[in-house]
């Protein structure tokens, strides 16, 4: 335990001293500021360009960006449309609702594929889609200058992200891992009416529908239209993303834990 | 070295000009502008468009001084992207307030509130009629210059007053009753400061005071005094840490709160050229004016314009002292500046008057560790 | 100090005022009192238990109640207090406890104005956050946020 | 002239933030304040209430924008108790790191604030300088330098960079340098001593009775630091001091929040050496499905409902750079919390201002509100 600091030290009564001591040390800086003042003058120098950020440091004897990690930068998204699975994530995970999924050419007239369209308005670059998503497909860049001139052109389309991936702007490189996680889709079976669709849109094609014997018709039953298929999902492939619930409907997958 | 003088080269300018404008005119019309009256007058008007011009000049570069200086100091670069190292800036703001709209407040006293820049901006630049910038250099040989030049000096507050009043605003009337406060505490140190100079150099004329620093400059044997009239002139100049009628903190911008534009532009340039003028009061009473020392080689001292030259040299320098001040020190309380002026610099002035009675009487001024100085 | 020991301390004072002193997460228990004895509880707690600093003043609505919290700090016990009172939503009042705790003040009124508990006997019930003259009480499960598409700026079309 | 009020705010030099601070003056003397708060409200609370654990993250670093992790610090302590969960233990040490640094953040940035208010300008840069290279750190793990969103509810995003230790031990020792010459521009002059001794006198007694906590408390020579007091995160195994000053005014607390950043350097030094030694997990190993990763929220609500976690509540508080700070979070079982609340520390410094106000002048009120460190940010929510 340190003894309490007192705060009565009285400074002398010397007027000279009393200007002195502040005033050298403002003299010593401007003596040092005379080599390199701490200004980074931002348009010609850039805290992203390694060889500035050393020159500064020796030149200002400021531990400026040496070892620096300017990468981890959370800037503009990168998008890579070819690996996006529509999977929904990033738009679930965002807290500011930013993100819209919007249909791009490439799927299937029946299923388009959708991706991820940011208003970088409403953005707050937390990061929680890029952690979101399952494939690493939708990372985030370095870079930070987004001026515009009108604010419709704030709305980055999938395409416009995807040119931000194609300058191979240094990508983010923190992945975080993704926790065991002990939640997985179950399946309540007398519900089910086995209709493919959560098999059809399961942006991991790791859904498969297989048979199941279909019970003996009991006298004087209506007969249903029931498909005997049932939807068996493979734990390891599946991203969670709940697009089979979603679907569902008769409302028969649900978040569980299987046993 | 009085071989031009600013009048003797308007004079001569104004009568080519009117020499050569009567050659191509008929006889009467001749005869009228070549009289000699006419000449004279016409020679005052250039004189004092080069002296305003000159002054204004020397302000807005002053600014540029201050703002690279205080860039230094604050680890920073300053203006420097208009003109070479931002030269250009202060040109680039100036005609930024001169675009914009003149406004006044609702409640505002249209009458005091635009005279009182006005008047404001023209008691500062009327000073400098008086100060002498060379041997020659200066408007007339008035016996008592010192006594006119700090006069006016101290009509500003009386300005700063009547514009904060008028603007009808709490901020600005805290600043303008600040202001008035300030100069009853400011005024007489830095009078009975200047009374120790007249002592030993016996005139009122600020060029008589320089040349009596021809030997040795008053800075040596009257640093007592020099200490309070530096001080006292960092009141005046409203400067930090003595800058309490606009102390930003907690009154806004002080009297010039509801000042916006070319208004606000007159302020801000009467500041500076208020700053100007203490700096180069500073070299007048205390740094020998445009005189230098011996031990300086001829060739840096003899050549055309070198007194002014030096002189400009000295005042930047003591205006760096001012910015060097500013960047290190903070702002003291109303009251505190009271108690500083009345308890501590009225006695010391007093002092220094004392000193400068006994050096005069004992005539011992050189022994005094001054440096010893020759007219240039 | 344990649940127990302040039941304890509590209980001659209070008698049936005192309702429970249950474990709770970070302090030293929490005191469920009943809302009409709260100035004697606030009194026994400042002098007896030496909670002499009063942290936080919180309200929630539990829609069929409301819930009104206090966290107390002792230097001595270097713990935190819980103190905590249910009051019906229909006469959502209790009395002040700035009288015992001066700091109570900013916090009542902050409850007050987003919980719609009144404090009796409060020096200076005014809105604090919101504006004056605000008719709502925000934190009250009755007030929904907008729908997100409400709330959305339509971009202009330049 | 008489009696009369002025509004110091909301666009005021003074205020730092939005807020308006009503003064009865009489000359220069100060008769009677008013704070008015509420400018900068954004509901944080509320906002809380719709969203998800993790989400709330990013509504914390906006809470105060000058010491975003030690908010995300409250919270997610808080969220976790209500969770029931625990997080690693490099995540620990991580968080004080975080919080560390921020605290020196903080105190750099009122110190810039703070000088330019007695009208010292050349510190403002300084503090703001020296602040950047430690928001640089920030951005070389976090990403981000103000609104970092790296705290999660079980453990920290991610772990540092390698290499960051060596540059953190750069930046500690510059910074030690500086605060040498902070003393010397701020305690070395007269000036600052005049304007700053014997100003807002505020004794502890009358702290404890107005909930006044931090340095501004710590300063009138109560010797209070709930990370002494209640160690939370890995406090318990860090060695500092807690710095006091006794005689509770302005220059005392300048003292105390110089005192406290040397203390910080020290506990970093610390951490930093224990990063290196003792690499692990940082995240905790198993999650509910809507804390890890964010997963879909859709699906069907009657089913998620049916499983949800225990209900549970969690309260804890930190020592924040501006004093102490408490949240108090409501699990009802369900996804979102169901009532966050938040005690700000500059909250009840605020509400104390008639306090240490009245009986001074006009001109003491910056240095004064400067000497609290105001953030209206958490004030507001």
């Amino acid at each position: 335990m340190a003894s309490p600091i007192t705060a009565k030290e009285k400074p002398s009564e010397n007027p000279i001293l009393f200007v002195a001591r502040p005033m050298a040390t403002a003299a010593r800086q401007f003596a040092k500021s005379l080599i390199r003042p701490a200004t980074i003058v931002y348009p010609y120098e850039r805290l992203e360009d390694p060889t500035f950020r050393d020159r500064v440091a020796v030149a200002s004897g400021r531990p400026i960006g040496v070892g620096h990690v300017w990468d981890n930068y959370r800037g503009v998204h990168a998008l890579n449309i070819a690996t996006c699975i529509s999977c929904n994530l990033c738009a679930f995970s965002c807290p500011d609702l930013c993100i819209e999924m919007v249909t791009v050419p490439g799927g299937d007239p029946k299923h388009p594929k959708k991706c991820p369209e940011i208003d970088y308005g409403k953005c707050s670059y937390c990061g929680f889609c890029s952690d979101a998503c399952p494939e690493g497909c939708l990372t985030m860049t370095t870079r930070y200058e987004l001026s515009v001139a009108r604010r419709a052109e704030m709305v980055y389309s999938p395409e416009k992200l995807y040119d931000v991936f194609r300058t191979k702007l240094p990508m983010n490189p923190i992945r975080v891992e993704r926790p065991a996680n002990e939640d997985a889709i179950l399946l309540d079976p007398p519900l089910c009416i086995g209709c493919n669709a959560c098999s059809r849109d399961c942006p991991t094609q790791c859904i498969t529908m297989l048979d199941i014997p279909k019970p003996a018709a009991k006298p004087g039953e209506k007969q249903t239209k029931r498909i005997w298929k049932e939807p068996v999902i493979n734990d390891s492939d599946c991203v969670r993303c709940g697009t089979c619930i979603s679907v569902c409907p008769k409302e028969c997958l649900f978040w569980g834990t299987r046993k | 070295m009085a071989s031009a003088t600013l009048y003797s080269v308007s004079d001569g300018l104004a009568s080519a000009l009117l020499h050569a404008l009567g050659s191509v005119l008929p006889g009467p019309a001749r005869a009228a502008v070549t009289n000699p009256n006419v000449i004279v007058g016409l020679a005052v008007l250039i004189f004092a468009v080069i002296l305003l011009a000159a002054s204004m000049l020397n302000t807005i570069l002053l600014i540029w001084w201050e703002r690279k200086l205080l860039g230094r100091f604050m680890d920073r670069r300053g203006a420097m992207h208009v003109g070479f190292a931002g030269l250009l800036q202060n040109f680039a703001d100036g005609l930024k307030l001169f675009r914009k709209n003149t406004f006044q407040p609702q409640e505002a006293d249209p009458l005091g509130f635009y005279t009182g820049p006005c008047a404001y901006m023209v008691t500062s630049l009327i000073i400098f009629g008086v100060l002498p910038i060379s041997s020659g250099w200066n408007a007339g040989t008035l016996p008592l210059t010192l006594l006119l030049a700090l006069a006016i000096f101290s009509f500003a507050p009386l300005f700063i007053f009547v514009s904060a009043w008028s603007s009808n605003n709490k901020y600005s009337l805290m600043g303008g009753m600040r202001s008035a406060a300030q100069m009853i505490a400011y005024e007489v140190p830095i009078l009975l400061a200047v009374v120790a100079v007249i002592l030993v150099a016996g005139s009122f004329n600020l060029t008589t005071i320089v040349y009596e620093q021809q030997n040795y400059w008053f800075w040596g044997p009257l640093v007592v005094a020099l200490i309070v009239f530096v001080a006292g002139m960092l009141a005046e100049m409203e400067r930090i840490p003595f800058d309490l009628p606009e102390a930003e903190a907690e009154l806004v911008e002080g009297w010039n709160t509801e000042y916006g534009g070319m208004l606000f532009a007159f302020f801000m340039l009467a500041d500076y050229l208020r700053a100007l003028v203490g700096s180069i009061l500073v070299v007048l009473l205390f740094l020998g004016g445009w005189t230098m020392p011996t031990w300086v080689p001829g060739a840096l001292t003899s050549f055309p314009l070198a007194g002014i030259f030096w002189f400009m040299v000295k005042t930047y320098t003591v205006f760096g002292l001012f910015v060097w001040v500013r960047a290190s020190l903070p702002r003291v309380r109303t009251d505190q500046l009271l108690r500083v002026g009345w308890n501590r610099m009225i006695p010391l002035s007093l002092l220094s008057i004392f000193l400068a009675a006994v050096l005069v009487t004992v005539k011992c001024l050189p022994l005094l560790g001054c440096v010893p100085g020759v007219g240039s | 100090m344990q649940p127990d020991d302040i039941a304890r301390q509590l209980a001659p004072k209070l008698g049936d005022g005192l309702l429970s002193v249950e474990p709770f997460p970070g302090t030293a228990g929490r005191v469920r009192f009943r809302s009409e004895r709260a100035l004697e509880l606030f009194r026994a707690v400042r002098d007896d238990l030496h909670f002499g600093h009063l942290s936080m003043v919180g309200a929630i609505d539990w829609v069929d109640h409301r819930e009104v919290f206090y966290v107390a700090w002792s230097d001595a016990a270097t713990q935190y207090l819980f103190l905590s009172t249910d009051v019906p939503a229909s006469a959502a009042h209790v009395e002040s406890a700035s009288s015992v705790w001066p700091s109570a003040n900013w916090h009542e009124r902050e409850a007050w104005e987003m919980v719609d508990v009144t404090f009796d006997n409060h020096p200076d019930l005014r809105h604090l956050l919101m504006p004056d003259g605000y008719a709502f009480h925000p934190l009250l499960r009755s007030f929904k946020l907008h729908e997100p598409e409400e709330l959305e700026v339509k971009s202009r079309h330049v | 002239m008489s009696e009369m009020w002025i509004n110091m705010g909301p666009q005021h030099p003074m205020t730092h933030g939005l807020w308006n601070l009503r003064v009865k003056i009489d000359g220069e003397m100060i008769l009677d304040v008013d704070p008015e708060m509420g400018y900068l409200h954004r509901g944080i609370e509320k906002i809380s209430e719709d969203r998800h654990y993790n989400e709330v993250i990013t509504l914390m670093d906006r809470c105060c924008y000058v010491a975003g992790f030690a908010w995300e610090h409250l919270y997610i302590q808080s969220a976790e108790q209500a969770l029931g969960l625990r997080p690693p233990e490099r995540a620990e040490y991580l968080r004080v790191l975080c919080d560390e640094f921020q605290r020196i953040a903080s105190h750099l940035m009122w110190y810039a604030a703070f000088v330019q208010d007695i009208g010292l300008m050349s510190p403002f840069l300084y503090g703001m300088r020296d602040r950047d290279l430690v928001l640089d750190l920030f951005q070389s793990y976090t990403g981000a330098r103000m609104t970092y969103e790296y705290m999660r509810v079980g453990g920290v995003r991610n772990d540092v960079p390698p290499g960051f230790t060596d540059q953190a031990r750069k930046v500690l020792d510059w910074l030690s340098d500086r605060f040498v010459e902070y003393d010397q521009l701020c305690l070395g002059s007269t000036i600052f001593r005049e304007r700053c001794d014997d100003l807002g006198t505020l004794k502890a007694n009358d702290c404890v009775a107005h909930g006044v906590t931090g340095p501004m408390l710590r300063a009138a020579g109560l010797k209070r630091d709930l990370r002494k007091d209640r160690p939370y995160a890995a406090y318990d195994r860090l060695e500092f001091d807690v710095a006091v000053a006794d005689s509770a005014d302005v220059t005392a607390r300048y003292l105390v929040r110089m005192e406290e950043m040397r203390q910080s350097v020290r506990i970093l030094r610390q951490v930093v050496d224990w990063l290196d030694r003792h690499p692990g997990p940082v995240l905790a190993e198993r999650l509910p499905r809507w804390l890890g990763a964010p997963y879909a929220p859709i699906g069907n609500e009657g089913y998620l409902l049916k499983r949800h976690y225990a209900k549970g509540v969690g309260f804890s508080a930190v020592e924040e750079p501006h004093g102490e700070a408490q949240a108090y979070v409501v699990n009802d079982g369900g996804e979102h919390p169901y009532r966050v609340k938040f005690r700000s520390p500059v909250f009840a410094n605020i509400s104390a201002a008639r306090q240490y106000l009245v009986g001074y002048h006009v001109a003491d009120i910056p240095p004064i509100m400067g000497s609290v460190d105001v953030c209206v940010g958490e004030v507001d929510r």
